[in-house]
């Protein structure tokens, strides 16, 4: 099982979306300029500035060679996971509903959240339970979900009292109508590790990724 | 040509910076404001002005929440 | 091409030298250093900077030669880009503190962001990763709307550029006091990590070898004191040309980073050095004066932001985000390619040449031609001239707590006056654990914990703490700094983490001052006093002098950065307590021959509105030391629930922070004391409030003074002390404690 | 009365945001494109228009590194 992380220029959660999928499977490491995906079974799109977040977050980054077969691939029904900037430029792209706006506060906050899991039948959170909590940390200025989306399509919320950024219906991650495609703002590759994660919930959603049979 | 484009939160999406600019001001003793929004800039230099349309449409702007308006300077 | 510049063209003069911030003598100086020619508009531009304060450490560096610079993990000393140690296994941690101080006073979020951008650019420019931030933060009391402004737009610059090019800001300090209202201090620290083998020093070599401009164009940031000769040349109403705030780009920073590494791994570059104060000037002629060669640098290489500057001000423009390296001839198309790859731009822009002379082109003609020992080495260094005042310099500050207040409201003014209140506010607006090392976030305990993963099986982790108490070294400078140095030391014990190594800031007001000199003079020698008894030499840091407004000098700040490494990061200790039934105990004070707390210069003093005292009590060093060995090992044994240093507010408060941080309370019984207010809020260094199995703690008492106050449990912090007892409910203190988020609306 | 404010960063200050459109605009098959600078846009409704340009210096735009524009919009 290969699981690819894309880096742009800016991206910088890349090093550690690789330490965590290292845990489940291979990881690869993905050029934005390189439309190759190196037969890759999954796609992770790391958190970071991707272009310095300039314009509007995610808006130039979408435009790189390596997304066109980023779409391709979940068009197909490859499992694509979006953490934080990978979520609006996933959002941006059009692979998923909605749009991220500024947090009410227009503050960056780095915090430790609860999450609660709203399905289990997506490949990401097939190792989890309905009404779940996971503990993981988001750090972010512009996390606050905005879109229509059916609620089937909400894979998780921020638990009562978590929702620091404003998010509409506490959303904290979404999918695709095929539910191969998934983003949200908290950072699941930053609990991983009980001793650098404080707590290792954010693995889940990589092993369900990597269970995943291959398209 | 000289081209400017505005771009705004679109009708009834949430606008925090809006909306602290509007706290904002009457503290600082400036009164009778309403109706404040907060969105972004954009000037160019383009040879062609049949190009902004898409431009905005793919890049400036977000249509699922932003209007844009592009207007032409003259120097 | 002419051979020499045009001597036949106006020179700028003494006068304008006099306004560039040379004294008389100094110019009489270079004119000699020009072999009897009175420099032009270029030379004097570039050496009235590199002769500035600033660079040339012309007040300072006498007293730094004083320093402890040598032990056995010294990997890199004072005199490079930063500092660096060794951890083990053929990897070094290379570290530096830097200022930013006047930059921020002017645009405070541009001011802190491009401080931090360039503490960074140090530490990568040696081949090191960056892995961490702190930052040191000082302003005047919240309760002026400046310092509320300065604070909210320093801290958001901060994690502006930190968040972005993705290096965890992991712990710092902020302190509010009067002094520092027309005067803020703001200091950044950065830590990186490297092979040592992989490491790169700053001196040209090579005759014939390449020097390529790397990263930002060139604009009119910054041009400062140059800006004189600016205005000299343009009419009043040219505003575009005037010399500009200075933005940083953390995107960009984040690809010369990227870039900068992956030409060193690719052994593609002889010599490294980052563009930071006085711009290509001051990096072009440290590296060739380190590497004892000339070089010839053509400004109409050098990519423009703006068209039409002139060579001077090419040459001192102080923009963002710009590397110098210096490869061989055939390499530079390599280089190109890279800079390409990470679209970044790369230009080569001069050569390394024999004569050790520093001449400057535009094309063919050469307009500015000096000798690099004489730009740099040269520079006339100045004896201070210390006197002790007569008379206090720092008004009392203003009280906020009466003395008839009972230690009920003491205790929860001291948790919510804005020196002590919850830093929450302020660091949740940094990213603390990009790069997944981070194992203390802050306020978990007194020194951030990273893990060094990198360096495979086993592999250990360091601890960091940046301390400077500026009110206590104003009531004494030697004692004072001293205390820093051990605060910050006893932070890293905490976690169990031993000193390797340290960086400190010297921020203080005008040198020329007798008095300033004084307090120099002494914060040095007890800094170095402090870190030789504690075996962390001095490995770098920076000095920033002339922090003076209106109303008088700033406090004087020595801020002191220390990185230490722990074995276990399994085992690094927390300060919130973990355990109920754990018996508490205060460690390393005795009242007797180890001494206690005093209030002098405390935090309870400043809130009652006291003056500051002359002179703090002594401190027994030697012991201190031997206290943070035996707290020390007792966390690395694992033997200790949680471990925290007695700092501003004394033992309660340091209970208390425990309790909040573990979300649990206490009972303690302090039994009789000689006077209360002492034994509960008085300050010093060495003391420490650990908790753990009653046993543990009595066995640390067979080494070193321990006295057990009570135990952990239930949700109220109780205690007992002579006829006196108090109760709080932790919410109550919580709340307190969160003062500071009103300011962070 | 509607007023817009047009906020820019001042010529010469470093627009990190122009040049990051600038480099993809022509990546995306928008060519001839020069001179790109990303600003931001304030529309507010006020009643003392003589009160705009204190509003600009002290709180919409930062006056060491930006330059403002004040129109007044005809509804
Ligand atoms: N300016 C700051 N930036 C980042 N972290 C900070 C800052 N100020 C304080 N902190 C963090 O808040 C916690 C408490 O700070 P402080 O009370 O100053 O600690 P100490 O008394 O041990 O020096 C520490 O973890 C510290 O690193
Ligand atoms: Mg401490």
């Amino acid at each position: 099982m290969k699981l690819g992380v894309i880096t742009w220029p800016g991206t910088c959660d890349d090093v550690d979306a690789r330490l965590a999928v290292a845990k489940v499977a291979e990881p690869v490491a993905l050029w934005h300029g390189d439309s190759d995906l190196h037969g890759v079974d999954g796609i992770v799109v790391p958190g970071g500035f991707s272009y310095g977040d300039y314009l509007r977050a995610g808006a130039i980054a979408r435009f790189s060679p390596v997304m066109e077969s980023v779409i391709a691939f979940a068009r197909a029904g490859g499992p694509v996971l979006g953490i934080c900037n990978g979520f609006q430029i996933l959002c941006e792209a059009g692979l998923l509903p909605g749009a991220l706006l500024p947090n009410a506060k227009l503050r960056f906050v780095c915090r430790q959240v609860d999450l609660e899991v709203q399905t289990t039948a997506t490949p990401f959170t097939s190792t989890c339970e309905v009404g779940q909590r996971l503990s993981i940390p988001a750090k972010h200025t512009t996390g606050c979900f905005f879109g229509d989306v059916p609620s089937e399509q909400v894979v998780l919320r921020y638990a009562p009292g978590h929702n620091f950024n404003g998010s509409q219906d506490d959303i904290a991650g979404v999918v695709n109508e095929q539910g191969n495609v998934m983003g949200l703002m908290p950072h699941p590759e930053h609990a991983v590790d009980v001793l650098t994660g404080g707590s290792a919930d954010g693995l889940k959603l990589f092993e369900g990724m990597a269970r995943v049979p291959v398209a | 040509m000289r081209a400017r484009v505005l771009i705004r939160p679109k009708a009834g999406i949430l606008d925090p910076q809006g909306v602290a600019v509007e706290r904002a001001l009457p503290a600082l003793g400036f009164g009778g404001v309403a109706n404040v929004h907060v969105g972004r800039l954009v000037e160019l230099d383009v040879e062609d002005e049949g190009q902004l349309d898409a431009m905005c449409r793919k890049l400036l702007a977000n249509p699922l929440i932003e209007d844009y308006e592009i207007q032409t300077v003259t120097a | 091409m002419s051979p020499s510049p045009d001597t036949t063209a106006s020179v700028p003069g003494i006068e304008n030298a006099v306004a560039l911030g040379l004294t008389r003598g100094e110019y009489a100086m270079v004119v000699q250093e020009m072999g009897g020619r009175e420099p032009n508009e270029v030379e004097l531009a570039m050496f009235s900077l590199l002769w500035s304060e600033h660079c040339a450490y012309k007040h300072s560096k006498k007293l730094l030669r004083t320093l402890p610079t040598e032990g056995p993990a010294v990997v890199m000393g004072p005199g490079e880009n930063a500092g660096a140690v060794d951890v083990g296994d053929g990897w070094a941690v290379a570290f530096k503190v830097e200022s930013h101080n006047h930059p921020s006073a002017v645009e405070p979020f541009q001011g802190a962001a491009t401080g931090v951008g360039g503490i960074l650019r140090d530490i990568f420019a040696l081949g090191a990763r960056p892995i961490a931030i702190l930052d040191s933060l000082r302003f005047g009391e919240p309760d002026s709307e400046r310092s509320r402004y300065l604070l909210d737009r320093a801290v958001a610059g901060i994690g502006h550029y930190g968040n972005s090019i993705g290096v965890p800001t992991i712990g710092g300090e902020v302190v509010f006091e009067a002094p520092y209202e027309t005067n803020c201090l703001v200091n950044a620290m950065a830590i990186g990590l490297a092979r040592t083998e992989d490491m790169v020093r700053s001196a040209a070599a090579g005759v014939g070898n390449v020097l390529v401009l790397f990263g930002a164009s060139t604009g009119r940031d910054g041009i400062g004191g140059a800006s004189v000769l600016a205005s000299a040349e343009l009419d009043a109403e040219d505003e575009t040309k005037r010399p500009s705030v200075q933005v940083g780009d953390p995107f960009e920073e984040s690809k010369l980073v990227e870039c900068s590494l992956e030409l060193l791994q690719s052994g593609l570059l002889v010599a490294l050095q980052d563009l930071g104060a006085a711009g290509l000037t001051s990096a072009a002629s440290e590296m060739a004066a380190k590497g004892e060669v000339g070089l010839d640098l053509d400004v109409a290489k050098v990519p423009l932001r703006e068209a039409d500057m002139a060579p001077f001000e090419i040459m001192v423009s102080e923009s963002q985000e710009r590397m110098l390296c210096v490869c061989e001839p055939d390499k530079v198309a390599g280089v190109l390619a890279l800079c390409e790859k990470w679209e970044v731009n790369g230009t080569a822009i001069g050569t390394v040449t024999e004569g050790k002379r520093f001449r400057i082109l535009r094309g063919d003609e050469v307009v500015g031609d000096m000798p690099v020992s004489g730009l740099v080495d040269d520079a006339p260094l100045y004896d201070l001239a210390p006197e002790k005042p007569s008379a206090p310099l720092y008004p009392a500050p203003a009280a906020v707590l009466g003395f008839e207040a009972d230690v009920r409201e003491a205790l929860i003014a001291l948790l919510s006056s804005p020196n002590l209140a919850s830093r929450r506010p302020l660091f949740e607006q940094y990213d603390s654990i990009v790069q997944s090392r981070t194992v203390r976030r802050p306020e978990e305990a007194d020194a951030a914990v990273l893990y060094l993963y990198d360096m495979g099986e086993g592999a250990p982790s360091i601890a960091a703490s940046i301390d400077g108490n500026g009110r206590r070294v104003a009531a004494d400078p030697y004692w004072g700094t001293v205390g820093n140095a051990l605060e910050c030391a006893a932070n890293l014990a905490c976690v169990g983490a031993q000193p390797l190594g340290t960086t400190n800031n010297l921020n203080f007001g005008n040198p020329e001052k007798p008095h300033i000199a004084w307090q120099l003079t002494e914060a040095v020698r007890g800094l170095g006093d402090a870190c030789r008894a504690l075996e962390a030499p001095i490995v770098g840091g920076n000095v920033s002098l002339y922090n003076e407004g209106a109303d008088g000098p700033i406090y004087p700040t020595p801020v002191v950065g220390m990185v230490g490494l722990l074995p276990d990061a399994t085992r690094a200790g927390g300060l919130g307590f973990t355990r109920d039934g754990d018996a508490i105990a205060l460690v390393g004070w005795d009242g007797g021959e180890a001494g206690e707390g005093s209030l002098a210069a405390s935090e309870l003093s400043k809130l009652r509105g006291e003056a500051l005292p002359d002179g703090l009590p002594e401190i027994d060093v030697a012991q201190v030391v031997g206290v943070l060995d035996a707290v020390r090992a007792a966390v690395r044994a694992g033997e200790l629930s949680s471990a925290h240093d007695i700092a501003e507010g004394g033992v309660l408060v340091a209970v208390a922070e425990s309790c909040l941080a573990g979300g649990r309370g206490a009972a303690l019984d302090l039994g009789d004391a000689e006077d209360v207010w002492t034994s509960l809020f008085g300050e010093r260094s060495g003391g420490f409030v650990v908790s753990g199995p009653r046993e543990v703690l009595e066995r640390l008492g067979t080494s070193v003074p321990v006295s057990i106050l009570g135990t952990v449990g239930g949700d109220r912090l109780d205690i007992a002390i002579s006829s006196l007892s108090e109760s709080w409910p932790l919410a109550e203190l919580q709340d307190a404690n969160g003062a500071l988020a009103p300011l962070f609306p």
